[in-house]
């Protein structure tokens, strides 16, 4: 059951990249890629790690999932925030 | 058979993934395509390291191209300038000349290769290492490889790495230092070099059984140097240059220190005693690890930092003096 | 011979052929020291790929230590070679 | 198994170590370690003479699953060469970097690049050669960039990248033996390779790495400019013993590894293009209007001789007509080792005291600097392969041999490359002995010509009287490793 | 290879592709800027695949390899925007 459960997040997770990727992609400008980029990652990754805990039931990997997780959304939040502002600093220019 | 198919159709995607990005990265004409392409081109490889079953280098990998290379590579570019390498590529007709020729000479060797593997035994070394791993003092094979078998390839590669510090030392004066972080960036480093830093401790403890080992986790505390200077500390978290010094030569002197008692003692060349090998291992790693740190983040800091020793003149200076 | 040892180990040839086509064709240092590294990568790969036995049997881990070792060398390589790019372009200012 | 092999690595790779952690001492450091190197390597050759080819087997380990060192009469030779130039150009160096600093610069690199030929000359390992390879070029280029202007940077940015293409070629045909051999200790291999598609790339792969990183002809146009840009201590190792390591390993595999894989026609390909750098090489330094650029492209034209010797070697079968051949090769690659060290030196010499080393503008040299002007003389003499030095018992063994085999192509070849050898070497020797006030800057010490004066000396006279040693070291010992 | 196995397998099949898609921006640009997103794009993406590949081929190691790369995922961001100390 708990396979099942996690098979579709992780599914879930999944469809949150395509989206992002498709955003990154489409999207006209790179203020709203980048927006695209880190909030569909973010998501698409924190599910496909919920996802694979379950499947996985190790609590020691769970927990590392959760770290991964964590790590990179700290790291996509900082690099997104300088980009940002290395591009309005550009603009200015 | 499902699984089979893919497993198959991985393999072409990440193989064609990675034919694209080297071909983009060596053909496009902006450098700054390039450069840009080489750094996706790490990830991917540390991906398909993973996929062959060699998480050892999935782990180096990851580390020195996500973390050291990457920003080597593109304080280059920055030198570079806005301009500069846009029309990177030659054209012409010896340009397609050597095309003609580079795709003769793949065709070539994938031909014998091909007919090479299909006769080759395919066992080669993987059964004696196999045989002989459980005198080796440690249970993940490329570390028995690396820090027994091969010791003395690895204590080599520690004199290359030397070797290519002391001359990016010998050209001058350290990389212009970096402005100092706002605070994200800032509260960012705060926790991430501590953790950097754990990390480095664990793979390097891991690595006599698990993957990991020296250079893994000598790159990861490269990269937590690399983090703190991209934050404004100019000094990268190294200590004085006294210690540098001493630190730059750890790991080759671990590795002498040991050999020459083992010989003293009537051993070959870094022949470890019975019972002693896993604990001889530990420490050369240790001591390989905080040279391969420290050699790697003097590298990227590009030069010599304040107060490295006897000042040898300038370059212009030199001209004269010993023209003189 | 298995499927992934022979994709991978002709992809790792065509890495080798690009790299080498690229170091001699480039224009810039830098654009001759990525193509220099993707040469190296090629080879690594090939090596990798022999030492591949398929899901059953651990891989020959001799082509694993090479490799690593490989790598330590290319990065030492690139480092230097930057640097030296970067004293060429001061002696250019001056 | 004897530990003498480990010693000639070890001694200056510690020695490094010490410099860098003691740079205010790194010459007293490196002078003793090079002496104490030397000493290794003379052990080292007694034992070889009593017992023949010594190896050591590091961590105990079979060769195979670890890595052996094995040193024979060929190592040895090229080892002694390699310590006695060492030591002369260490000498040298002492005096020629002024500053403390530049000193601490030099020795660390200098002594890496002293253990990684060492190591190459003693390596049974194919991936291991692959690692001294690496570390002999990165020091290399890190010694030649030590000149820093403009053009030795640029210099050694090619010579860097180059180089790292031929490592790449070598790498990809270690790769290849690997897959199909299973194993990289050379003399499991010697048993193992057979003449098949697999050994014949993986020796082109190899061999054009090596011709890259030996220079040969019309692959040395990286040369020129990285030997004459460099200090010349440095310029003096680099052509003196670091393209000869290219052509070693060249020997190993093509006579030694290889040789039951190969048809002895293949070989021809690089005696021609050996020719043909004599030829190229003669003509352009001829042309040459630097002292050192001079000295670089009698490199790349010296390089060609050895190579004029596969086609005669590969033609005939192992015994005394080939020992003696082979002989040749050795002596005249130790003759060029000494001479060329001591031409750079000279010309280093000279460059200092004149400000510059443009031959045309050398008026007076000779008067000044007499002791220098005589070693640019001596090691002319060795260039040129005249009576006694080594060289020319060496090209009168090529020519006999050239002779014996109909192989009359090389003879010509010889004959003109001596004759161009002799114009330009009187060409230098007539403008220092010109009038001029060229030296503006007299000696303080006269000791400092001392040790290119040595160099020279060994090259012309005792190479030559002591020919008949090199023959005996070298002949029976050599070209075993099928045999062992 | 058990069922799930073979799902998660054929997730790794669409993210790869997805990746791959993500890379045109790596091309087309136009800024410096742009052409970093597909990094970091291909960057996070990479750990899901690391993820994906520990389960499918029972390597736990590679949760390291992906906790790495997340590790370092802010590095390349940071030597593309940080300023040096005498830049305008």
């Amino acid at each position: 059951m708990s396979d099942l459960i996690g098979l579709a997040l992780v599914l879930l997770g999944l469809t949150f990249f395509v989206a992002g990727s498709i955003g990154v992609l489409r999207l006209p400008d790179l203020h709203s890629r980048l927006h695209a980029l880190t909030k569909a990652d973010n998501l698409g990754l924190g599910l496909l790690c919920t996802g694979l805990a379950l499947i996985d039931g190790g609590v020691l990997n769970a927990v590392k999932l959760f770290l991964v997780w964590l790590l990179v959304l700290a790291a996509s939040a900082a690099a997104a925030h300088m980009i940002a502002q290395q591009a309005m600093r550009q603009e200015r220019k | 058979m499902m699984a089979t198919q893919l497993w198959q159709i991985t393999d072409l995607l990440l193989a064609l993934l990675a034919l694209g990005l080297g071909w983009a990265a060596v053909s496009s004409r902006d450098l700054k395509r390039s450069v840009v392409f080489f750094i996706a081109f790490g990830l991917l490889l540390a991906i398909i390291w993973a996929r062959l079953r060699a998480p050892d280098l999935a782990l180096a990998e990851a580390a020195i191209g996500a973390g050291l290379s990457g920003a080597l590579l593109l304080s280059a570019l920055r030198d570079e300038g806005e301009t500069a390498g846009v029309d990177d590529i030659q054209r012409g007709p010896i340009a397609a000349l050597l095309s003609l020729l580079s795709i003769g000479l793949a065709a070539a060797l994938a031909w014998v290769l091909v007919y090479t593997l299909g006769i080759a035994d395919p066992v080669r070394m993987a059964d004696e290492i196999a045989a002989q791993i459980s005198n080796s003092g440690v249970t993940n094979p490329v570390t028995a490889v690396l820090l027994n078998f091969r010791a003395y390839d690895t204590l080599l590669e520690l004199a290359v790495l030397l070797a290519a510090v002391l001359g990016i030392l010998a050209l001058g004066p350290a990389r212009p230092a970096y402005r100092a972080a706002g605070p994200l960036l800032d509260g960012l480093i705060r926790w991430l070099v501590p953790l950097l830093v754990l990390t480095a401790g664990y793979l390097l403890w891991a690595g006599a059984h698990a993957p990991g080992g020296a250079f893994q986790a000598g790159a990861m505390l490269a990269a937590a140097a690399v983090m703190l200077r991209l934050g404004g500390h100019p000094g990268a978290g190294l200590p004085g240059p006294p210690l540098q010094r001493l630190l730059l030569t750890a790991g080759i002197a671990a590795f002498a220190l040991v050999g020459i008692a083992l010989m003293a003692a009537g051993h070959a060349l870094l022949q470890y005693p019975a019972g002693w090998s896993g604990v001889l291992i530990l420490l050369i790693e240790t001591a390989a690890t905080l040279a391969i740190a420290t050699t790697l983040a003097m590298a990227y800091i590009g030069g010599r930092p304040v107060g490295w020793g006897p000042e040898a003149p300038t370059t212009k200076t030199v001209h004269n003096e010993e023209r003189n | 011979m298995l499927f992934a040892e022979l994709i991978y180990a002709l992809t790792g040839i065509g890495l080798f052929v690009l790299g080498l086509r690229g170091t001699l064709l480039r224009r810039s240092l830098l654009g001759r020291i990525l193509a220099i590294n993707i040469c190296g990568a090629g080879v690594f790969l090939t090596l990798i790929a022999i030492a591949y036995r398929g899901p059953g049997l651990s891989p020959d881990p001799l082509p694993h230590a090479l490799v690593l070792t490989g790598i330590v060398v290319a990065v030492s390589a690139t480092a230097l070679a930057l640097a030296l790019g970067r004293r060429l372009r001061e002696s250019e200012d001056e | 198994m004897s530990s003498l092999p480990v010693w000639p690595v070890l001694l200056p790779l510690s020695a490094a170590l010490l410099a860098v952690l003691w740079p205010r001492r790194s010459a007293w450091i490196g002078m003793s370690a090079s002496l104490a190197t030397l000493l290794a390597v003379m052990l080292l050759v007694s034992q070889l003479i009593d017992q023949g080819p010594l190896t050591h087997a590091i961590g105990g380990w079979q060769p195979g699953l670890g890595i052996a060192l094995r040193a024979d009469s060929l190592a040895a030779a090229l080892l002694l060469m390699s310590s006695l130039v060492a030591l002369g150009v260490g000498w040298y160096a002492t005096g020629y970097f002024s500053s403390i600093g530049r000193q601490a610069q030099f020795w660390p690199l200098w002594l890496l690049l002293l253990a990684a030929l060492h190591a190459m000359f003693l390596s049974a390992d194919l991936f291991n050669l692959y690692v001294t390879l690496e570390l002999l070029g990165l020091s290399a280029v890190a010694l030649a960039a030590l000149g820093g202007g403009r053009a030795a940077v640029e210099a050694a940015l090619r010579y860097l990248t180059v180089g790292l293409l031929g490592s790449m070629a070598f790498l990809a045909g270690v790769a290849l033996i690997y897959a199909r051999y299973g194993t990289l200790d050379m003399l499991a291999l010697a048993q193992a390779i057979e003449p098949e598609p697999a050994a014949w790339t993986a020796l082109a792969l190899m061999s054009a790495g090596l011709l890259v990183k030996s220079a040969l002809f019309p692959l040395h146009f990286w040369l020129p400019p990285a030997h004459a840009n460099a200090p010349a201590p440095v310029s003096a190792a680099l052509s003196a013993l670091v393209v000869k390591a290219a052509v070693y390993l060249m020997l190993r595999l093509w006579l030694d590894l290889f040789a039951p894989a190969l048809n002895p026609a293949a070989s021809w390909l690089l005696g021609l293009l050996g020719a043909a750098a004599v030829l190229w090489g003669s003509w352009n330094a001829l042309r040459a209007q630097r002292l050192k650029l001079l000295a670089a492209y009698s490199t790349v034209a010296q390089l060609g001789y050895l190579f004029m010797f596969f086609p005669l070697l590969m033609a005939q079968p192992a015994g005394a007509a080939r020992d003696a051949a082979f002989g040749a090769l050795v002596l005249m690659a130790l003759t060029h080792g000494f001479a060329k060290s001591a031409l750079f030196l000279a010309a280093g010499m000279i460059q200092q005291r004149a400000g510059h080393d443009r031959i045309e503008d050398l008026g007076g040299t000779a008067r000044a600097l007499p002791v220098t002007t005589f070693t640019l003389a001596l090691a002319g003499v060795a260039l040129i392969g005249l009576p006694p030095s080594g060289a020319f018992l060496a090209k009168w063994q090529l020519l006999s041999s050239a002779f014996a085999l109909g192989q009359w192509l090389w003879i010509p070849v010889v004959a003109i490359g001596s004759l161009m050898a002799a114009a330009y070497m009187f060409r230098v020797l007539g403008y220092a002995f010109g009038p001029g006030d060229a030296v503006r800057h007299p000696l303080a010490d006269g000791r400092e010509e001392i040790p290119a004066l040595l160099l020279a000396l060994v090259a012309t006279a005792i190479l030559g009287l002591g020919g008949a040693l090199v023959w005996e070291l070298v002949a029976p010992g050599a070209l075993q490793l099928e045999a062992s | 290879m058990s069922t799930t196995s073979a799902a998660l397998l054929a997730g790794l099949v669409v993210l790869l592709l997805t990746l791959a898609i993500g890379l045109a921006r790596a091309v087309i640009g136009p800024s410096l800027q742009d052409r970093m997103l597909s990094v970091q794009l291909l960057g996070t993406g990479g750990v899901a695949v690391l993820l994906l590949l520990a389960h499918v081929m029972a390597t736990p190691a590679l949760i390291d390899v992906a906790l790495v790369l997340a590790l370092l995922a802010a590095v390349a961001a940071a030597a593309l925007t940080r300023r040096e100390v005498d830049d305008v």
